[in-house]
């Protein structure tokens, strides 16, 4: 059973008026539900809630894979700020590609590459980020708008971290 | 004193490091990768850091990452744990020049024991009991002919850069050999870029049998006994124990007099494994030596009491051993470790996925070290092993009652997991006895087929 | 089973009026739910509902909820018969009210209390649960027709374990 | 030899029951109430059996049930446990003439350490330190008066048939004898269906030390060393450990013979414990004797190296004390227990519900006793322990430490525990010097009031 299999089932029972399925096929196991969740996470035996938060859980989610992994951490302790804008709003969020430490200009007491409002084109150079004593320079990739910048300057940043919010142009 | 000391490393490994800083009031730094974000060593360090994508090339073995991870983390060391950079002579010297402590040998050291033929060498001048063997890389198929019958057949040809099995030949008489050793060159140097080969005397029914030292930065060696790991598959050790049914105290004191003089001689400080050969007569010779902690550590800390992890970092950090240890290091007791991987138990194939139900076993003469949990999801990016059970008792066959019993009083739900497997083992005659050697897993694959077969 | 096999089921559920569907072929296994929940929602204490289920199972037992409480509880490996018959097919259930062991007749040799297929009035000794060298007889608090017995004559059985099933006059 | 062992019990007692009959190869037999269906004995046992609903005097506490278990299985003996039935004579003399092993004492001597007075009498003869008291109950207030100027005030009236604090007046003075002596016998006679009080010396800051025996069925006694157990709430015991460190080595020689020789002399056999008040000069008085294992047994077992519940069970098999225990009982190194309730650790109400997350401790020094796991359901009905950690050391500092780290890398979500309380009695000065005596938690809370008001 592959992913295009399981969007079947969930197209089939979408079309009827079935509220639960399950199947078990092969090394492959699926569970299909739908309908009033609430009810499920209120007054219920416990093991409901088990089976139902973390959908169909066994087989599907090592399919799912872990890819483009939810920001929410356990316990990202050293990232002072996390990012509130996202996607959804229409911004492109500029993740630090490295570890290391934030600087918004080229030298002690230089301009800022980018201020907040500056409009910036695919390029451009937003900060640096310093790791093990070399200026790595990072560069927009896409056109717009500065709308938000999370790191303060001299601020250590882990991978993936937000350094910036950009509004592209024309969105 | 080291205030802050960076792990870079995951999983049971991550945790114990925790647990050995916890103990002496240092803080810590976790690093992770984005798939090891629900990662326990992530909750329990005082601080964690995300470095990388989940593959490790990326993150874990990302040298600039970890490094820059404990700059900005100020952290004044790094405890390498067992594989990723924990052998990696490289980073040990970036270590060195960024002025970063690595809670580990030297990287000159590592580097030397990273080389086995020169490290063969170097302890064999000190006495320590070698495989007659070639001096060295064997360069042609003569010299190779000439070798063979200095050493006796059968032999083994290895690559000089090599491990885990590949570019190795066994080869049993004179004919045999121009075919070999050409393959092993080939094999070496497609695998390792080296195509570098020796040899060795080839024993048939080899126990593998492993020593513990201790080094500090001022040039005593300590020897903590041996351990027995022979029950292994393809080269991967699956359980352990010590002692070693087949050491005696006498060859246990006379092995560890020989290690001692020899690392000391060579610089050896840290924690380090010295691992032999067994053959059927019980004479021991060396392999090689590993420059790290070993996964099978806490056999030795439980039959010596002393905890070597945190004898790692105060070695570190700068103390000798008169102070870390005992005066006398006492075996007491007998201890058992069984892995217990996320694999297939009969085919071994890894098995990646979620840990619906993890309840690990407890009680008397049981130790656990694990980073899993029920809910955790087992990353398909790394090693397999998901936790590993000790059990403890006054002789080796309490040690056994117990862990047969904490394999059946625990459960794992959602993967596949080696402990019918051990199961097994802890039920085989033959195991019980202390009669097996390398061999051991293969037959028992073997005697369970042939049970089949008759029912 | 294929997946063909499995949209059709659905189908032919969703034109039924059957409210679940379970099917086991071969190495394949499918349940289909529909309509509300009613059942999950009972207000039963949470331990009583994880009492009910045939917990080990995985995926499925959560969802059949608690209902009437089927016996295959995780271990009660002293049980070696459950009953099939529920309430739902209008039948009692007669449990056992203590440990013991199952007595069909007041002495070896005698007759049965009951045998399947006989009326029994309210009050009626169904049989003898002996514990402790005590006869403790087991009435039956219903009149009706006996329609399953579960338990062998000088079988043991445990609390709460089914012995009988009674169809109610008039049920 | 035992071949089946039917538990009395549940939680974690019932699994550390089946743990030593899987160590000695006995099957055993799990009974359970209706709530504890999804509970690990029922799992882990080789069989198991239901016996009646959730409330326990209806299953746990129901004999005939109990009785017709262990016939109905076949099982030839029965291991109560604490709590129940453990010290119930009545059901311990059910089994005598069911010819049912009981592992326990006999009935008689369960019957006579049951009366406090009596039991108080029958060691005193024997050379055991008693608190200064009344011989026996005392009937009239003139009577009272008489007792509590010979023994010298303060004095406490305590219930003859009592237990947990009900029933208790102390009296610091002859003005206040009269309502005292009143009010206890009347709170006696409505909490024990028996209004007879005794008098006693009362200690202002006594510490709770109490020695852990064994007997076999052949007149011999041993007494295995003391466990400090001053740390408690209303005579709930918290966290407990060996050895006390008011305790050294000539007093726990002194006062083990004494009990050896009192107790061989009543007959006494299996475990128990001698529980004992000591001064503020050091000086230990018995109270009580509880006939059978203890929840914080676990302590002994890691300095002694002694499984007391295996001897527990050896012992109810007819071996003697001789093939039990080494020849010299030695203490080595520091065990401390923390009792993990699921209870709110400020008020400490019961918190019953769903565990939903539970990550045990594990790693070196540290054993756990528990029987909960993630998704399990803490039942309203039984008694809020949820796990103890156990961690030990080559010395209270390294215990202390451990257990430190124990509680921090741990989880338990979903219910409230005990888990932050022992985390500030672990950080507290008074107790890593080993200063306090029962008021300790009660002086804990008030200094944790006292910092917020500051704050």
């Amino acid at each position: 059973m592959n992913l295009d299999d399981i969007k079947e089932l969930l197209k089939a029972v979408t079309d009827s008026d079935v509220t639960e399925l399950e199947v078990e096929l092969d090394e492959a196991k699926v569970r299909i539900r739908r309908g009033a969740p609430e009810r499920e996470s209120a007054p219920q035996p416990p093991y409901v809630v088990v089976a139902s938060g973390a959908m169909p859980a066994g087989v599907t989610a090592p399919a799912l894979g872990p890819g483009p992994v939810p920001q929410p951490g356990p316990t990202p302790k050293a990232s002072p700020e996390t990012p509130e804008a996202s996607e959804d709003d229409g911004l492109t969020l500029v993740p630090s590609p490295i570890v290391g430490t934030f600087y918004e200009s080229s030298a002690p007491g230089s301009p800022s590459f980018v201020e907040v409002g500056d409009k910036v084109a695919v390029g451009q150079v937003l900060c640096i980020i310093e790791a093990m004593k070399l200026m790595n320079e990072i560069e927009s990739e896409v056109a717009g708008v500065v709308v938000k910048r999370f790191v303060a300057n001299a601020q250590p940043v882990e991978y993936g971290q937000s350094l910036f919010a950009i509004r592209p142009v024309g969105a | 004193m080291i205030q802050k000391i960076l792990i870079a490393n995951r999983g049971e490994i991550a945790l114990r490091v925790i647990a050995a800083c916890k103990d002496l009031g240092i803080r810590t730094v976790a690093i992770y990768s984005q798939a090891d974000r629900e990662a326990l060593h992530v909750r329990y360090a005082d601080e964690a850091l995300c470095i990388g994508p989940p593959r490790s090339a990326e993150s874990y073995l990302n040298v600039p990452a970890v490094i820059s991870a404990a700059e900005i983390t100020d952290a004044e060391a790094i405890h390498p744990g067992y594989g990723f950079l924990a052998e990696d002579a490289a980073f040990a010297e970036v270590c060195e020049v960024s002025g970063v402590n690595f809670i580990g040998p030297r990287s000159d050291v590592i580097r030397l024991m990273g080389d086995k033929a020169r490290a063969r060498k170097a302890v064999a001048a000190a006495g320590v009991p070698v495989l007659p063997g070639s001096e060295g890389p064997v360069e042609t198929e003569a010299e190779a002919r000439k070798e063979a019958e200095r050493i006796g057949y059968p032999v083994i040809i290895k690559a000089a850069a090599g491990g885990g099995g590949r570019g190795m030949r066994i080869v049993r008489n004179a004919r045999e050999l121009e075919q070999s050793f050409h393959q092993a060159r080939h094999e070496a140097s497609a695998s390792f870029q080296c195509a570098d080969v020796y040899l060795e005397k080839y024993i048939q029914r080899p126990r593998h049998i492993e020593f513990q030292v201790l080094g500090d930065q001022h040039g005593r060696v300590v020897s903590l006994g041996e351990r027995e790991c022979s029950i292994q598959r393809r080269h991967q050790k699956l359980l352990e124990e010590a002692p070693s049914p087949r050491v005696d105290a006498a060859m246990r004191a006379e092995i560890g007099k020989v290690l001692e003089t020899a690392l000391s001689r060579v610089g050896y400080s840290n924690a380090g494994t010295v691992e032999f050969l067994m053959d059927e007569d019980g004479k021991l010779y060396f392999i090689e030596m590993n420059a790290r902690i070993q996964v099978e550590h806490p056999v030795t800390e439980s039959v010596t009491g002393i905890d070597l992890v945190k004898a790692q970092i105060r070695i570190a950090d700068g103390e000798p051993l008169d102070a870390i240890l005992p005066e006398k290091i006492e075996i007491q007791g007998h201890a058992i470790e069984c892995r217990i991987n996320a694999e297939n138990p009969e085919t071994f194939a890894p098995s990646a996925g979620k840990v619906t139900k993890f309840l690990p076993p407890s009680g008397i003469g049981v130790r656990v070290e694990t980073a899993a949990y029920s809910g955790w999801f087992v990353p398909p990016y790394y090693d397999s092993l998901l936790a590993k059970f000790i059990a403890t008792g006054r002789d080796r066959t309490e040690a056994i009652t117990r862990m047969k019993r904490a394999l059946e009083m625990s459960v794992v739900e959602g993967v596949h997991t080696t402990i019918p497997l051990h199961s097994r083992i802890m039920s085989d005659e033959d195991f019980a006895l202390g009669n097996f050697d390398t061999r051991f897993i293969e037959q028992l694959q073997q005697k369970k087929k042939a049970a089949s077969t008759v029912g």
